[in-house]
């Protein structure tokens, strides 16, 4: 991981969507090392409230902030720090999985294939790496999407509901890498309705409607 | 300077100032119309080439002017809007388009009904006519694209953008038309306006133009207080001005 | 009388001038009308909306 | 190690050229539309070669103008759809560099393959051969400025459900100055006239699009992507 110590802080952020007011209030702080777990009843507003923190969508009020500024006064360095997994793999079913890496982590830095085979390797998939995603499975397909995030060297992830579609062996090693993550110093903002048993100490917060 | 300009801007003061200015619009533009249509009809003495079909003119050149002076206002609002964040530019954004949309449709009904004597057919391809035509669409586009979200908020983006790339593309969509209309017919058609207009026909015209212009603010201020109620149900002051 | 006559025969012109003013008309009283039923609507709207925000504070 | 633009859009060029080419019924289809909405004219009003020859530049601008519609619907929609959209958005490239590259890809593989084609259409329609550089430069210069129009209007409906009707109604009135330019250039060249005039105009209008419209397109992205 890249040098000096970061943080992410989410500042009173409120989101409407028509009528409702989805986000009222959010706050919180995450710092390098430290994982947050977010949970909370469907339509609570986790996925918004990523989406926010991602810069996708623009809150009504409060403010996003990487290591003080606002985010979108460092969009680009900010991009470049974060990984995002929204609940759909976002893979192109007619690339192969290696391809889908190439296109996708190929976008944040200069990446040799090697890596990304090696990468596959690590999370399982090794064997699908020149399968287009449209054969594999929901499961194989989330190995994918975690070997992308991993493959990006953020330092920042963003995970929508990581644990749908894995099995156990997929689970643990998801929690694994977590654990990796957070342990080298990374953030990490994980929107999951199960338990996150990691050994290190994790924050969490429910999100109410 | 900007919070006073944001002050100006907030929901609440356009809401009560554009109740406050929309009878005084209205009367301007009903005394100026009333005057501009008696005397147009009546006393103006007929044009020596067009008879009096020229009195057409009277309603059909503020309703095109208008039909681009709204699309203009609609394009500037939603760019201040989408610019500096300012939502009431939204809400007049919105106002201005249905109202914009009828004055263009009067603008090419009452050209094409002036067409029928002069060019012996309601609808001869004049560039001014399809340029006009050409605007109807855009602004059915902008009104359809901003019905087409169901978050209000996103329709109002994009919809002021669409307006924008429109007010960009209107003068390239006259200069092709004129253009082309050039290239195939000649300038053979009569025009409507002549440089050297009399006094006695032209008074009239200018109280029209002056008097369709306080029409439009009158009736944009009415349609901005029913746009801002809507986009501002949920905040305080609508629950407070409405507290029984 | 003749003038009267004339002034609504427009000089032969009348088919064109008076639907011509009369549509001009008409899109104004059409202004008029859907900017009050749009204002009213609007009202309507926030009414029952402040009305069920009452109602679920109680 | 961070990656530049041109690397950027060099790389999603090669995304969007790759996946079209596995879709090969997908990159005929607008091909296919074209041939069948220009063979539709002479069967509707008369074989005759003359009457043809009048009508000819309008019926290939037209049925250009509406095969390529077709296609951009889906320019940002299949991204949108599958969630790569966001990725893209997020790969801390800058949204113009995307609409750019998304654009170009799109113009390589409907329009070029239309100005390929369109001797052979030419042909049927009884236009002469002297005019067929003419008509190409024209259709050339025409797809690349509709493309850029058509990223703005699939920009802005990409959320959109039923956003195709809504595309055309948008894209259609800001494309009518090309369509104008282009046909007539095409229409004095089988004229025997100069259609330099013409082809000015139309390049300039590709120009001045090139220029805008990525930065407008990226801010309807920007918009929808919400």
């Amino acid at each position: 991981m890249n040098g000096a110590p970061r943080s992410l802080s989410i500042e009173d952020i409120h989101v409407w969507r028509g009528d409702r007011h989805v986000l009222r209030g959010v706050s919180f702080g995450v710092e390098s090392g430290q994982l947050m777990h977010i949970w909370g009843a469907n339509g609570t507003g986790k996925t918004t409230l990523l989406r926010v923190v991602c810069g996708l969508l623009r809150p009504e009020q409060g403010r996003v902030a990487w290591s003080g500024q606002a985010i979108d006064g460092v969009r680009a360095e900010y991009q470049a720090a974060l990984a995002y997994v929204s609940h759909e793999p976002a893979l192109k079913a007619d690339l192969t999985a290696l391809e889908n890496l190439r296109y996708s982590v190929g976008l944040k830095r200069r990446v040799p294939e090697a890596e990304l085979r090696a990468t596959l390797e690590h999370c399982g998939v090794g064997a699908c790496a020149e399968l287009p995603a449209r054969v594999l499975s929901a499961g194989q397909r989330r190995r994918v999407a975690m070997a992308r995030v991993l493959a990006m060297r953020a330092l920042l992830w963003l995970l929508d509901e990581p644990f749908t579609n894995l099995d156990a062996a997929g689970s643990a090693l998801l929690l694994r890498m977590l654990e990796e993550h957070t342990g080298q110093g990374g953030l990490a903002l994980v929107v999951a309705h199960r338990e996150l048993d990691l050994q290190r100490p994790i924050l969490r917060m429910e999100l109410c409607a | 300077m900007w919070t006073w300009f944001y002050r100006l801007a907030s929901p609440p003061h356009v809401y009560r100032t554009a109740a406050a200015l929309a009878p005084w619009f209205l009367a301007l533009a009903a005394a100026m119309i009333g005057y501009g249509l008696i005397d147009g009809l009546v006393f103006a003495p007929p044009d020596y080439q067009q008879g009096d079909a020229f009195r057409i003119i009277y309603v059909h050149a503020p309703s095109a002017w208008l039909s681009l002076f709204a699309y203009t206002t609609m394009a500037v609002a939603g760019a201040i809007a989408l610019i500096w964040r300012i939502k009431v530019g939204f809400a007049v954004a919105a106002a201005a388009a249905p109202i914009g949309a009828s004055f263009t449709l009067a603008a090419l009904v009452t050209g094409s009904l002036w067409g029928r004597p002069m060019w012996g057919t309601y609808w001869a391809w004049d560039p001014r006519l399809t340029s006009e035509l050409i605007l109807l669409f855009l602004y059915f586009g902008v009104i359809s694209l901003r019905k087409a979200f169901e978050d209000p908020a996103r329709g109002d983006r994009a919809a002021a953008l669409l307006g924008v790339v429109g007010v960009i593309n209107v003068p390239i969509v006259h200069f092709s038309v004129t253009w082309w209309n050039s290239l195939h017919q000649g300038a053979t058609l009569a025009k409507f306006g002549k440089p050297t207009m009399p006094g006695s026909m032209l008074w009239p015209l200018l109280a029209m133009l002056l008097g369709y212009m306080c029409f439009f603010g009158g009736v944009l201020c009415m349609r901005l207080r029913g746009e801002v109620l809507d986009r501002e149900r949920q905040a305080v002051w609508v629950r407070e001005a409405l507290a029984p | 009388m003749i003038h009267r006559t004339g002034f609504w025969a427009m000089g032969g012109y009348a088919r064109f001038v008076w639907p011509s003013i009369g549509f001009a008309v008409a899109v104004l009283v059409w202004n008029l009308w859907s900017a009050r039923r749009h204002h009213a609507r609007a009202l309507l709207r926030a009414r029952r909306t402040a009305a069920m925000a009452r109602s679920e504070k109680s | 190690m961070n990656v530049g633009a041109w690397r950027a859009m060099r790389l999603i060029l090669q995304r969007e050229l790759c996946l079209s080419f596995r879709r090969p019924d997908q990159l005929l289809q607008p091909l296919v539309f074209f041939l069948i909405v220009t063979t539709l004219f002479p069967l509707a009003l008369s074989p005759q070669l003359s009457l043809l020859r009048d009508m000819a530049p309008g019926v290939l601008w037209v049925a250009a103008l509406l095969s390529s519609l077709l296609s951009l619907e889906a320019l940002f929609k299949v991204d949108a759809d599958d969630g790569t959209l966001e990725q893209l958005a997020l790969s801390a490239q800058p949204l113009y560099v995307i609409v750019i590259a998304k654009t170009m890809a799109h113009w390589l593989v409907s329009g070029v393959a239309l100005v390929v084609m369109s001797p052979l259409v030419a042909t049927a329609l009884a236009i002469p051969v002297h005019a067929f550089a003419t008509m190409m430069a024209s259709l050339a210069l025409g797809t690349l400025t509709l493309s850029w129009l058509g990223s703005i209007g699939a920009g802005l409906t990409v959320g959109l459900r039923r956003g195709g009707v809504l595309l055309s109604l948008i894209v259609l009135p800001l494309a009518m100055p090309m369509l104008i330019f282009g046909a007539s250039a095409t229409d004095r060249a089988i004229g025997g006239e100069s259609p330099a005039g013409a082809l000015y105009f139309l390049a300039a209008l590709c120009v001045f699009t090139s220029s805008l419209a990525p930065l407008a397109a990226s801010a309807a992205l920007r918009i929808t992507l919400e």
